[in-house]
């Protein structure tokens, strides 16, 4: 099975590859996504199929936004003489031949690379010791999210610093100077005007909300936790987007409330990790695990609904 | 007991008939509109009928409740799915007699 | 070594050799996203060498099926790579948005060579 | 203990940016990075007696993460908060935004972090998030700032942290461990062969993280965009640049020093390519940061020499290179202010128009030039200390190289300068940042042994006899360089010559960025695979 799956991810990137228009290349990409998330989910890792799955969802939004941005911009020059329109006219053996070096080249390095791999076997020392002390040291009935709460809290945090500081670089980076959008850059999804769409949206919406509520808090029972129950809440307000539009979220409000959630899960982090306060007052560590996943579920909810206004508000206004 | 468990059995296997005459489907029509109205009864009528044969298959439990939420939630999203991928294709002047040459079109 | 590990690294000298030939930056940011998702991938294969099932304890008795379950280490790990592979992504995103409004092209050379005369000017 | 070291700038930095405003937070500024360099002195006097180690959280055996500072870490820490803080005096004035500090701040985090950091995932992460801090810092100015380029150094850099997570792989495969020291002495029992490959693929990160050979030109293209300040260029060719250096020493321990004649020829061969582009450069920046460059070639070679001095020269060549290169290139970016070019053939008379900035800038000079009594002169001393034969001869060359690149830099001292040269009060702070590193290199140059006894713990004697050998053989290279200068180079140099063209724009583009990578990684992995360790 794993197998089949691993043939049909290699094939769709092989699509990928070979596919020229930009469109298309974001809908394969799609696919790719989500044969991968399937993929984790048969190793053994809903977790982080799970975040796969949430995250490749923003990621295609990026790219259609971007990718509407683009042909706007393709027509507003006509066909320009450059490469990205020559490439179609250019004879097919031709343009092998002009691929050839690269191809060789690339295989090479795989012939390389497959040659020198390691044959040794796989040391278990970690995963070992991680699985018979997770429970103890850390509590919780998932190991991973007792590595990344726990043990590895460290890494965690900068991750969430990532994202704050992804939110701050997509705004500095981005032609518009400004955080939000006002008066003539509005405009309304598509879907709006279907009154069938936003009825059963409206059905879809607290489910969604739910769901993201339930991965925030049981996560010391089953997979889930604080990255995956953001990208749902976060998935909510898409969803809410179709339905009223998000221009009415005070958005600078929520950039600051993203900051201070990392300062909250700083704090946290170091009371409870660094300095050892779980252990010394005895909390249990479902309360700790608890606060620290809502925490770092409101940060990643913050962060990506912010990605998503500025995409769908700013980047995508004309 | 065995009853069920054949039933669970017919409901899977009417599940991927169902599944399959919808990929049949899809080859025999080359045109948009026909496509989609195939397509959503894969999504539909077989995937529903495949996870009430696995949640018979399964008993009633904890796994069935999510089952039932999944059902829900495919049978709310599937045919808004195929609604908005008509709509926006009859919006944008997709006609209802298209040739396949000018489907091709980004 | 089990075999199947050769198919993220395939993935990995796939999407580098598009790297290789990509005219447009487009195409460069989705191979960059295929080969960050294939060392996911590899990682998450070498967790799950000496089994596959989740490492989630459900009952007290784990103890007896852990030889059965995935390493949880390289699970978590690649949270952390996944989150910081799509903002740093978002990022590229955004610039080449910005690229576009203002050159409206996504042509590598096309973009270079007019970056090289704005230095010109520049300086 | 050492966990503050990180969490504490990240914090202000984030603090700051939620509630101060931008005056406040340059007071705030100055202050913290005050207190940081004396607790970073501090942490070097510790280090001297036992490595500090702080465990985050309190695990069993390596489960968790470790912080370990031995007297290189603390060394490096020390060191970046030191031109941390001089930036932050340099920039005190300037029109700056609560951003600027946030992302300051946070750069500083990350660095410290990653010279402090001894897991390989945690390395990883930090190493993401530098590179992110710095090419937004990058792109500060929103109106001139050079989108494409930005887009390249970020997608490269993208690309070779996937290089090093693959390795990181097969390394947590063969070990089972992340922790340096842990997995450090497990691949002493593990069969070379089975470790070529996750060498050749961290060390290929790795080398374009110091920009390498084949990987070279993206760092110098980098440190010039119009729209980066001469303060970010300083922290990319000083600091960052150090980093991968600093990971470079560590994976070289971790793997027991292989390959380290591959990284010999490598070194030397950068360092060669480094000088004759920098020749070839006419815009200030540029020539700075290809002698970075090719500093960072001589670094590697001297580190992977392997005897005691010039390894020990080599370090402390890190230390001197980002002290006066740093100097250089804050110099370098009130030049340019005062004149308003970049070109070299236009900026003339610099000695007589601002003498504060030239006298910064003569000291910087001798430093990177090695002239007796400098910083420069101690570490080259040491680098040439251990070494026989030809690569004496090519060290010697290489620093006839560099003092040829730093006389046509100094090109701009004579001559008359332009008529009206406006300096402003609000200079006061810059003019005493780049004085204070150049009297640095001074000072580290007159008390070379004993900074080093006291930096790195370790003991070396500077011969008197061999050291006037060397400040000969610097006359002499002064001389033929002058020499050579004035009288074949400074005509042919500016002729329109289509090879020295070529050269002066050198610039690869994506894909050739992108096969390069591939280049180093299949000659490291054939060099180490096939002829073994």
């Amino acid at each position: 099975m794993l197998l089949f799956l691993l043939i049909l991810w290699i094939l769709s990137a092989v699509l990928v590859l070979l596919e020229q228009r930009p469109y298309r290349i974001v809908i394969y990409f799609g696919i790719f996504s989500l044969i991968t998330s399937v993929a984790y989910l048969f190793l053994g890792s809903p977790d982080v199929a799970m975040a796969e799955a949430g995250i490749s969802a923003f990621t295609t939004i990026f790219f259609l936004v971007c990718m509407e941005r683009y042909y706007a911009a393709r027509r507003k020059v006509g066909a320009q003489a450059d490469s990205e329109t020559r490439a179609n006219t250019v004879p097919v053996r031709k343009r092998f031949v002009r691929i050839l070096p690269a191809l060789l080249f690339s295989a090479g390095l795989l012939g390389l690379f497959i040659w020198f791999i390691p044959t040794g076997e796989i040391s278990t020392h970690l995963r070992d010791q991680y699985l018979a002390l997770f429970i103890s040291d850390v509590g919780g009935e998932n190991a991973a999210t007792a590595i990344y709460l726990g043990y590895r809290l460290y890494d965690t945090l900068f991750e969430a610093l990532i994202l704050v500081i992804a939110v701050v670089a997509v705004s500095h980076m981005s032609w518009f100077d400004g955080t939000a959008m006002t008066g003539s850059g509005r405009r309304r999804a598509e879907i709006g005007h279907s009154s069938m769409a936003v009825f059963t949206m409206r059905i879809i919406c607290p489910i969604i909300l739910l769901f993201g509520a339930y991965l925030f808090f049981t996560v010391h029972l089953t997979a889930g936790g604080g990255f995956q129950g953001g990208l749902a809440v976060a998935s909510f307000f898409i969803c809410r987007y179709l339905i009223y539009d998000i221009y009415d979220i005070p958005i600078k409000k929520v950039i600051k409330m993203e900051e201070l959630v990392f300062i909250g899960i700083t704090i946290v982090a170091v009371l409870a990790i660094f300095l050892g306060v779980v252990e010394f007052a005895q909390i249990p560590p479902v309360i700790y695990l608890n606060t620290m996943n809502v925490l770092i579920g409101m940060k990643v909810a913050c962060s990506f609904f912010i990605l998503f206004y500025r995409y769908i508000a700013i980047e995508r206004a004309s | 007991m065995d009853i069920l468990y054949i039933l669970s059995y017919v409901l899977m296997g009417a599940g991927v008939a169902f599944m399959l005459f919808g990929v049949v489907g899809l080859f025999k029509y080359n045109r948009f509109f026909p496509r989609i109205l195939v397509a959503s009864k894969i999504d539909t009528v077989g995937v529903l009928t495949l996870i009430a044969g696995v949640a018979l298959r399964h008993g009633f439990s904890f796994f069935t409740g999510k089952l039932l939420l999944i059902v829900i939630v495919m049978l709310v999203l599937n045919p808004l799915v195929a609604h908005i991928l008509a709509r926006s294709a009859y919006l944008s002047g997709f006609e209802m007699e298209t040739s396949e040459e000018e489907e091709e079109q980004d | 070594m089990n075999w199947l590990e050769l198919f993220p690294v395939a993935l990995f000298f796939i999407s580098f050799f598009g790297l290789l030939i990509g005219k447009t930056v487009i195409k460069s940011i989705v191979y960059i996203l295929l080969m960050q998702t294939s060392v996911i991938l590899f990682w998450l294969m070498l967790g799950a060498r000496h089994g596959t099932a989740p490492p989630i304890v459900q009952d007290a008795a784990y103890l007896a099926n852990l030889d059965t379950m995935a390493d949880p280490l390289p699970q978590a790990l690649m949270l952390t790579a996944i989150i910081i592979g799509v903002s740093v992504i978002a990022i590229n995103i955004t610039m080449l948005n910005a690229l576009f409004r203002k050159y409206h092209t996504a042509d590598w050379k096309t973009l270079d060579a007019m970056a090289r005369e704005q230095e010109d000017n520049d300086s | 203990m050492l966990t503050f070291f990180v969490i504490i700038p990240v914090f202000i930095a984030v603090f700051l940016f939620v509630f101060s405003s931008a005056k406040t937070a340059r007071i705030l500024a100055i202050g913290f990075q005050a207190a940081l360099t004396v607790w970073a002195f501090y942490l070097l006097l510790l280090c001297r007696e036992a490595e500090v180690v702080t465990a985050v959280g309190d695990y069993a055996g390596v489960l968790g993460i470790f912080l370990r500072a031995d007297s290189l870490a603390a060394a490096f820490v020390l060191l970046t908060s030191v031109i941390f803080l001089v930036l932050s005096i340099y920039a005190l004035h300037e029109d700056n935004s609560r951003l600027f500090w946030f992302l300051l701040f946070l750069l500083e985090g990350a660095l410290i972090g990653l010279f402090l950091t001894r897991d390989f995932f945690n390395i990883f992460v930090l190493v993401e998030v530098s590179t992110v801090v710095v090419a937004i810092l990058l792109m500060y100015d929103r109106k001139r700032r050079n989108m494409a380029a930005g887009m390249k150094f970020l997608m490269v850099n993208i690309i070779v942290m996937q290089f090093y997570l693959f390795g990181l792989g097969y390394l947590y495969m063969l070990t089972g461990v992340l922790d340096m020291e842990a997995a450090a002495s497990v691949i002493q029992t593990l069969n070379p062969r089975d470790l070529a490959l996750p060498y050749a693929l961290i060390m290929t990160s790795i080398a374009a993280k110091c920009s390498l050979l084949p990987l070279l030109t993206w760092l110098p293209k980098v440190n010039t965009m119009p729209g980066a300040r001469s303060s970010i260029a300083a922290i990319m060719s000083g600091l960052h640049i150090k980093s991968g250096i600093y990971l470079f020493i560590r994976f070289q321990e971790v793997f027991g020093g292989m390959a380290s004649d591959l990284f010999l020829v490598i070194g030397v061969l950068t360092a060669i390519a480094g000088v004759a582009l920098a020749l070839t450069q006419t815009d200030i920046k540029l020539i700075l940061a290809y002698s970075t460059v090719a500093q960072v070639g001589l670094i590697i070679t001297g580190l992977s020499v392997g005897s005691g001095y010039s390894y020990m020269g080599a370090l402390f060549h890190v230390i001197n290179h980002a002290i006066f290169k740093v100097a250089l290139f804050l110099g370098a970016g009130m030049i340019i202010r005062l004149y308003q070019t970049r070109d070299i053939r236009n900026i003339r008379g610099l000695w007589r128009g601002s003498r504060m900035i030239s006298i910064a800038t003569v000291m910087a000079i001798f430093g990177i030039i090695g002239a007796p009594f400098f910083n420069g002169s101690v570490s080259k001393y040491l680098l040439g200390a251990s070494v026989s034969g030809a690569l004496e001869w090519v060290i010697i060359l290489i620093n006839l190289g560099t003092i040829l690149v730093f006389l046509k830099y100094a090109a701009m001292f004579f001559g008359t300068p332009p008529e009206k040269l406006e300096t402003s009060s609000a200079w006061r702070c810059k003019l005493g940042a780049i004085l204070g590193l150049g009297a640095l290199c001074l000072g580290l140059g007159l008390f070379g042994e004993q900074a080093i006894a006291f930096i790195f713990n370790a003991q070396v004697s500077v011969d008197a006899l061999g050291y006037l050998e060397k400040s000969l053989i610097f006359a002499a290279s002064l001389g033929v360089g002058f020499v050579l200068y004035r009288y074949v180079l400074a005509k042919r140099l500016d002729s329109a010559r289509p090879i020295l063209q070529r050269l002066k724009a050198l610039d690869f583009g994506f894909g050739v960025l992108c096969a390069s990578m591939g280049v180093f990684f299949a000659v490291v992995l054939v060099v180490v695979g096939v002829w073994g360790a």
